[in-house]
């Protein structure tokens, strides 16, 4: 009987897993918002992704290996800001993809770097190029740096302690000049003339506060970013493949290249032994004439 | 289990051992021989219930070597219980002594988990062991002769086995008396049943008539 | 955290190392040397485990000293990073392992060349031209990678060492001072890091400068 | 008589973890999938043993499902995850035809299969996606997911349990990494070869997997998935195909340009 | 406790580190373990005029985690002229163990003067691994036959055995167990059982994904042992559909060093010792920079 | 096994085999030294390889060289390739409670006699409490290993000449390292013939 009636019920409201994908394009409501994503219904959602995933810690004994391990880069000088990363995700030991575009173009005038989750990272910087599109129409006049990167900032921060993993760079040129901010997951937000961050990021920091400064040109600033990252390529297991070099101007970025991280540091290498060879025949030839 | 009576004792057991959900074995002895009138039954681990039980067959031997004569059922069950509880760290083993000796006729020790010695009139081990102490405390009398003893351990064995998941198979019986050793075999298809439902079975009734409950 | 340096050169081996000495949060002392003078030509610095350090690096010493008295010759540096290591990894096995991390550097004499060897609480060897313990690892590894070519002479291998200490100092929430030597031909000499031209400084203090011998050549000569 | 239950700790046992029953909604039931993009073909595959364990659950068992004529995608982890998975981007498809009048692009698919995994953030899809078929310009191409929704465009993607074997193959005969080519000859350009040679690798990939990985098995399973105007007999015809396949002419899904899917099928070992 | 401790054997000294370095890393390593079929049987005897024996069968598969180490192994080790004995769980301690007690019962056969009885060999493995407490992870199904008949045993890692006319072990137990219960028959004939025994054996390979390759069968009579390695083939690989042959000069390559070796030596007779020979060349044999590194090789040069 | 990285792969060829590792020497993430080899002469025609924890790497072949110059010296002879591999099986499981991180790959061809005057090419590989596995194509061991499983088992193919054994080897090597965050960073591959052994490092990715 019971069965009877409840066939004659009007048909129940969606739940939340049938409402996950019932919308529009995306997960966006129809007011252009966020819409609530899918939780587990577990007393913690935070300990059951962790369980199940490395997206917190490194939990190898996880059963979905997320990519991980990166090396970005970005720093002001005179001539802009210049931003290079590594193209190497990790899922544990086994290199996942050599190949992974770790700037994210946000429009013409700024720039996301990627590091931590990739997802993560895709995502919301995908999701604030949507934001910053809008805030463009309503406002006529391009967003600040400052303000795209509290957007990211605002977003993530709601998500705290939920088990998101990023560490990203903000990079664009508004009416301040070229800008730069560091945003990550745990709701960190600096303003600043030199990043570098994942797990590479110490061996780039060796090379570039080593060669930085304001004044660097332009072929030497983009020199000091690539020689940065094939540094940590070379140094960290985790970052490598390819270096993607990208130089922000006033009139926007500009991809300058993809360069081989192996092809590169065999290069460099030849190079030091010219150098040193030649240096050598100097002390030499000094000496012979002493 | 094992239930002693005027003239001798009846051990029995069930014949399943397992490795988790698998039947390692399904016609199991688990009564195992300690010396001509002298039998144990193992609940536990295997490994360490077939070792105890090597370990005091060959001390039996050596005792009948240099006495001359077999050792009493206390004897052997001491030696057990010895084993078991110096050893009570690392081992997992619930033993029943049963056996015919000249001083004191049949005798049953049981010897639970971790040691200690219990002489009883009958004694019930292992896993399926807490389903039938109720029937036991209910059913069992002094003064049975060996076939209503020997019912009584049937009966009792298989409503354990029904119960529980990890007892199962056949039934294993021996009845040790100063003349014989003698060994009984129940296989599972013959085992004695009792109420099971109508539902189960198709029929109101089964196997089991009233006289067979009542033993006396 | 703890800090240490190694680099080879042409003619020369360099050791750096922290000098910070302290329990938990708290810094006890800045001046503690954690670099050890093994032979004429030998030294090793090392860091770790507090307490395990000393210790090890005493028992080193003594058996280094030891193996001088019986041969009348000081173990060379190839053979003596071979008898540490093995130190270390049968220690590992024992109850109570030493928990060193080390770099043994020395000059050989005996075909004038440099030897550097990285080796950290597990027996685990390298042989490499330059190398670094602790934080080092993680910030200057890269640094010295940029820098540093086969066969840099004394002036060139101190400045690449001095950007190495300039680096720890920026990024590390930690300050460090750093406690230097210089082992060549002529034997293990300090080095003022401060100094603008510590080559120059080392060159003028002459015998000042030099690391007094552990274990000098003992006079069992046979007597006539 | 329970063996085995409850023993003690002895001195030289390995400390083990207490087992803590926590929510579980996950399993993985092995195989393998992987995708070749080529000039004007895309071909997607995946072996057909579903596992757990030591046991297996079915010998025949998809894992690559076609979902418009350009498109097609291999799923891979937790089956139950990956069904429902497909069976709601199919849905999502069905509703963007009806709405736009024309199947979604496959550029298209692969952004809103990236939405879909992400909105599993915190409740992930185990799932390792690879989307294969033809983008609007004509090309082949694959793009790869990880299971909550990162992805990139590449020419060649292997995934699953026997990725780690699979994968540096394909680098090596895809990619030619790491070949020199011979002195005055023209260096390699990798997503230029041939539909045959393509399979023929995809098959040797298979079996080698088979040899070494014990979750991979029963069944392999081709999808081709051809750009307009290209010949049936191109797959068909005498000495295209490795020996011992069977292909099957796939109808179309709706409204295309005229794409062909073609399902390539052949055994494997089943021990 | 009359079970004596090792005085000699194995040695410990690693494990306390390895306990701490397993904590710092990813877990210890993985030994490799059989995830087995192994099946035994008893056969002929009764009133049939079979002759009576045991008929061993065993897969081929080693397996390291999900990855196949080993598609050919051997199973069904060596005890005695008259007894085999099939090993599952960790492959190392199958191997050794049935070494030791093959030694052991070699020397036992020795010093009583007769072949050594199956019971022996199954009392010696149960006491060996009951000393272990399962910590030597052997599984085994002992078969032979001695004076007193064929005997069929199975042992487990923690030392209990059982006695039984048929048995399985391993990871694919179930799947042979299942043939087994569907059809043995008492007093088979040599050729059932040894089709029976592969029967089971196929069962595991197929049904279990930690068995797998070939089909090894032993059969043991008191005529003899025959050991038939690779008894069914069911899991060849078929040929490859691409040739993979590089061109040579693929590979790009920054050093070489070739040492040469002397392949033959000529003996000249001389009358003089230490006297220089005409006609003897010394041909230096290089040494240095070789594949030794900077140590030098291990050869005494 | 992760903590220091390195992988050895061995394959057969026709009267020839070859055998071959990467050089990386890591602390986890961090690459330590590019000169680390961890392929090993026992004699002139037996190579050994020792993929796993390096300090073990180091005590092992310790041991394993007073071993074999023991058996040198007692025996008047070179160790076979069977026989060393025994030896090194045994020298494993003699610590079967705390077991050396590592995991042998042995290669090498026996040395002629009379009764067998072709050298027979022979590897064999163990895990790290000594289980000997014997194969007729190929041994591999390390981080890499399940790359070099995949790699291998595509590319080898049996008789190939010591020249295209040179090939087939390194492309496996390279290949499955350059999948492989721990493995890399120089390579070494050694082709022993009946004549001499062809030693070359190859131009390997050090990233």
């Amino acid at each position: 009987m019971n069965a009877v009636l409840q066939s004659l019920q009007p048909p129940a409201r969606h739940t939340n897993e049938d409402e996950e994908d019932a919308w529009g394009y995306g997960n966006l409501d129809q007011r252009g918002g966020v819409r609530g994503m899918m939780v587990p219904r577990v007393p913690d959602p935070a300990a059951f992704l962790n369980l199940h995933t490395d997206s917190i810690s490194s939990n190898p004994a996880a059963k979905i290996k997320l990519a991980h391990g990166t090396t970005t880069l970005a720093f002001r000088f005179k001539g802009g800001i210049i931003v290079a990363v590594d193209s190497r995700a990790t899922a544990g030991s086994y290199i996942a993809s050599g190949t992974v575009k770790k700037v994210i173009e946000i429009n013409p005038y700024l720039l996301g770097t990627m590091a931590g989750g990739a997802a993560d990272c895709q995502y919301w910087e995908t999701y604030l190029g949507m934001q910053c599109r809008l805030h463009e129409l309503r406002n006529k006049e391009r967003i600040s740096v400052a303000a795209a990167s509290k957007i990211l900032s605002n977003i993530v921060y709601q998500y705290k302690g939920m088990g998101l993993s990023m560490g990203t760079m903000i990079c664009g040129w508004d009416k301040t000049g070229p800008a730069l901010f560091y945003v990550d997951s745990d709701g960190s937000r600096l303003k600043g003339d030199l990043f570098s961050v994942g797990s590479g990021s110490t061996f780039a920091y060796g090379v570039l506060d080593q060669g930085y400064s304001y004044d660097l040109s332009d072929e030497e600033a983009q020199e000091l970013g690539r020689r940065s990252i094939i540094a940590a390529g070379h140094r960290d297991a985790f970052s490598g493949n390819t270096c993607n070099l990208f130089h922000v101007r006033e009139n926007g970025w500009e991809f300058i290249a993809n360069y081989d991280v192996n092809e590169l540091w065999y290069e460099y290498e030849a190079k030091k032994k010219a150098g040193a060879s030649q240096a050598q025949a100097q002390k030499d030839e000094g000496m012979a004439v002493e | 289990m094992a239930v002693q009576f005027d003239g001798g004792v009846v051990i029995g057991a069930d014949t399943r051992t397992t490795t988790g959900a698998y039947i390692a074995n399904r016609v199991t002895d688990k009564l195992t021989h300690i010396h001509d009138r002298i039998y144990c039954c193992r609940s536990g681990s295997a490994a360490d219930t077939q070792a105890v039980a090597d370990i005091v067959h060959q001390h039996a031997q050596v005792y009948t070597a240099i006495y001359g004569h077999a050792p009493p059922v206390a004897t052997v069950a001491a030696l057990f219980e010895k084993m078991c509880y110096e050893n009570k760290d690392q081992l997992s083993a619930g033993i029943i002594v049963g056996g015919w000796d000249p001083e004191v006729g049949g005798s049953v020790y049981n010897i639970p988990l971790g040691g200690g010695i219990f002489r009883q009139p009958w004694a019930i081990g292992g896993s399926g062991s807490t389903y039938v102490y109720g029937y036991c405390d209910a059913t069992y009398q002094e003064g049975w002769n060996e076939e209503q003893t020997l019912q009584f351990v049937k009966n009792t064995l298989a409503l354990a086995m029904s119960r529980d998941g990890s007892s199962g198979g056949c039934i294993r019986m021996c009845v040790i008396t100063k003349d014989k050793v003698e060994r009984h075999f129940i296989p599972g298809n013959e085992l004695p049943r009792f109420w099971e439902g109508k539902e189960v079975t198709g029929v109101e009734a089964v196997g089991l008539n009233a006289a067979d409950m009542v033993i006396a | 955290m703890e800090c240490s340096f190694g680099l080879t050169g042409k003619d020369f081996v360099l050791l750096a190392a922290d000098t910070s000495a302290g329990r938990s949060i708290i810094q006890m002392k800045d001046d503690e040397n954690k670099i050890k003078a093994l032979g004429p030509h030998i030294a090793m610095a090392y860091g770790g485990e507090a307490g395990d350090t000393n210790n090890f690096a005493d028992f080193v010493d003594r058996n280094l000293r030891l193996y001088q008295i019986r041969n009348h010759t000081p173990l060379l540096p190839a053979a003596a990073s071979a008898w540490i290591r093995r130190s270390l990894a049968e220690s590992l096995r024992s109850r109570h392992p030493y928990s060193v991390n080390l770099m043994l550097a020395g000059f050989d004499i005996t075909d004038s060349t440099s030897h550097l060897y990285w080796i950290d609480y597990l027996g685990t060897k390298a042989i490499v031209p330059y190398a670094a313990h602790g934080l080092g690892q993680y910030l200057a590894l890269s640094t010295m990678d940029k820098w540093w070519t086969e066969g840099v002479d004394k002036r060139e291998g101190i400045e690449i060492l001095k950007k190495c200490v300039d680096e720890v100092g920026k990024r590390s929430t930690l300050k460090f001072k750093f406690n230097c030597i210089l082992i060549d031909a002529s034997g293990i000499h300090h080095i003022n890091l401060d100094s603008s031209d510590p080559i120059a400084e080392m060159e003028q203090a002459g015998k000042a400068a030099e690391v007094i011998n552990p274990n000098p050549p003992l006079d069992v000569g046979i007597t006539a | 008589m329970a063996l085995f239950d409850q023993r003690p700790a002895y001195a030289h046992e390995p400390t083990v973890a207490p087992i803590e029953h926590r929510f579980s909604p996950y399993s993985d039931n092995g195989g393998t999938i992987l995708a070749i993009a080529g000039a004007d073909f895309a071909v997607i595959a995946g072996d057909t043993r579903q596992s757990e364990g030591y046991s297996i659950q079915t010998r025949y068992a998809r894992k690559v499902w076609q979902l418009t004529d350009n498109a097609t995608l291999a799923t891979n982890g937790f089956a139950a995850d990956g069904k429902n998975f497909v069976k709601r981007v199919k849905q999502r498809l069905e509703w963007y035809e009806h709405a736009h009048h024309k199947p979604m692009g496959l550029k298209a698919i692969a952004r809103m299969i990236q939405t879909m995994l992400y909105g599993r953030r915190f409740f992930p899809y185990y799932v390792y996606n690879i989307l294969g078929g033809i983008e609007e310009d004509g090309t082949g191409a694959v793009y790869s997911f990880d299971p909550v929704g990162s992805y990139e465009r590449e020419a060649c993607r292997a995934a699953g349990a026997a990725q780690s074997l699979v994968q540096p193959f394909l680098d090596n005969q895809i990619y030619f990494k790491n070949q020199t080519p011979a002195p005055g000859a023209e260096a390699f350009v990798p997503g230029r070869l041939p539909m045959a040679t393509v399979l023929g690798l995809v098959v040797d990939s298979f079996t080698s997997a088979t040899e070494r990985h014990i979750e991979v098995g029963d069944g392999l399973e081709m999808y081709v998935v051809m750009k307009e105007g290209r010949q049936t007999t191109d797959l068909t015809d005498e000495g295209q195909l490795p020996a011992g396949m069977k292909v099957e002419e796939l109808g179309s899904m709706g409204e295309g340009r005229g794409e062909k899917t073609f399902l390539v099928s052949m055994p494997l070992k089943r021990d | 406790m009359p079970v004596e401790g090792p005085s000699i054997g194995f040695d410990f000294s690693n494990y306390a580190r390895n306990q701490f370095l397993g904590e710092r890393m990813n877990g210890l390593p993985r030994a490799t373990s059989t995830g087995t079929t192994i099946v035994g049987l008893k056969f002929g005897g009764g009133d049939t005029g079979e002759e009576e024996g045991i008929c061993l069968g065993a897969d081929t598969r080693a397996t390291g985690g999900p990855i196949v180490a080993d598609k050919n192994c051997e199973k069904i080790h060596y005890l005695a002229p008259h007894m085999r004995c099939c090993g599952a769980g960790t492959a190392a301690d199958t191997e050794f163990v049935t070494n030791l007690i093959s030694s052991n019962l070699e020397l036992h056969a020795y010093s009583q003067g007769r072949p050594a009885r199956v019971v022996t060999a199954m009392t010696m493995l149960k006491q060996y691994l009951f000393r272990y407490q399962g910590q030597v992870g052997a599984y085994l199904v002992l078969g032979g036959v001695d004076s007193t008949g064929a005997h069929l045993f199975t042992i487990h890692a923690h030392g209990s055995t059982d006695k039984l006319p048929y048995v399985t072990m391993g990871s694919g137990s179930m799947a042979a167990m299942a043939v087994f219960e569907s059809s043995f028959k008492q007093h088979m004939t040599r050729k059932d059982a040894i089709d029976l025994v592969a029967r089971a054996i196929r069962s595991g390979i197929f049904n279990d994904l930690g068995s797998g390759s070939n089909v090894d069968v032993s059969v043991i009579t008191k005529n003899g042992t025959e050991m038939m390695r690779n008894y069914e083939t069911p899991n060849e690989r078929g040929i490859k559909s691409r040739n993979y042959k590089f061109r040579r000069g693929t590979t790009a390559w920054t050093k070489e060093s070739i040492r040469s070796l002397i392949v033959s030596e000529e003996v000249k007779m001389t009358t003089g010792a230490g006297k220089t020979q005409d006609g003897v060349l010394d041909v230096p044999v290089p040494i240095g920079k070789g594949p030794g590194g900077e140590e030098g090789m291990d050869v005494d040069a | 096994m992760e903590y220091n990285g390195g992988s050895v792969v061995a394959m057969i060829g026709k009267d020839c085999v070859a055998i071959a590792s990467d050089l990386r020497l890591g602390q986890q993430s961090v690459g330590v030294a590019m000169n680390f080899e961890k392929v090993f002469p026992v004699n002139d025609k037996l190579y050994y390889g020792l993929p796993g924890l390096a300090t073990d790497v180091y005590t092992l072949r310790e041991q394993l060289r007073f071993r074999v110059n023991m058996y040198r010296m007692k025996e008047e002879r070179e160790i076979t390739p069977k026989t060393f591999t025994h030896l090194l099986s045994s020298t494993l499981y003699e610590k079967r409670f705390g077991p050396y991180f590592l995991e042998p790959v042995v290669a090498g061809l026996t040395t002629p006699t009379e009764l067998e005057p072709k050298p027979k090419p022979f590897i064999s590989t163990m895990d790290t409490i000594g289980c000997i596995t014997t194969p007729k194509d190929f041994a591999v061991a390390g981080t890499a290993q399940d790359k070099l499983y995949g790699m291998a088992e595509g590319l080898w193919e049996p008789d190939l000449e010591p020249e295209d054994l040179f090939e087939t080897i390194s492309q496996t090597l390279l290949n499955a390292v350059d999948r492989d965050a721990l493995s890399g960073w120089g390579a070494i591959v050694h082709v022993i013939t009946h004549d001499k052994v062809i030693t070359r490092q190859l131009r390997s990715r050090m990233d």
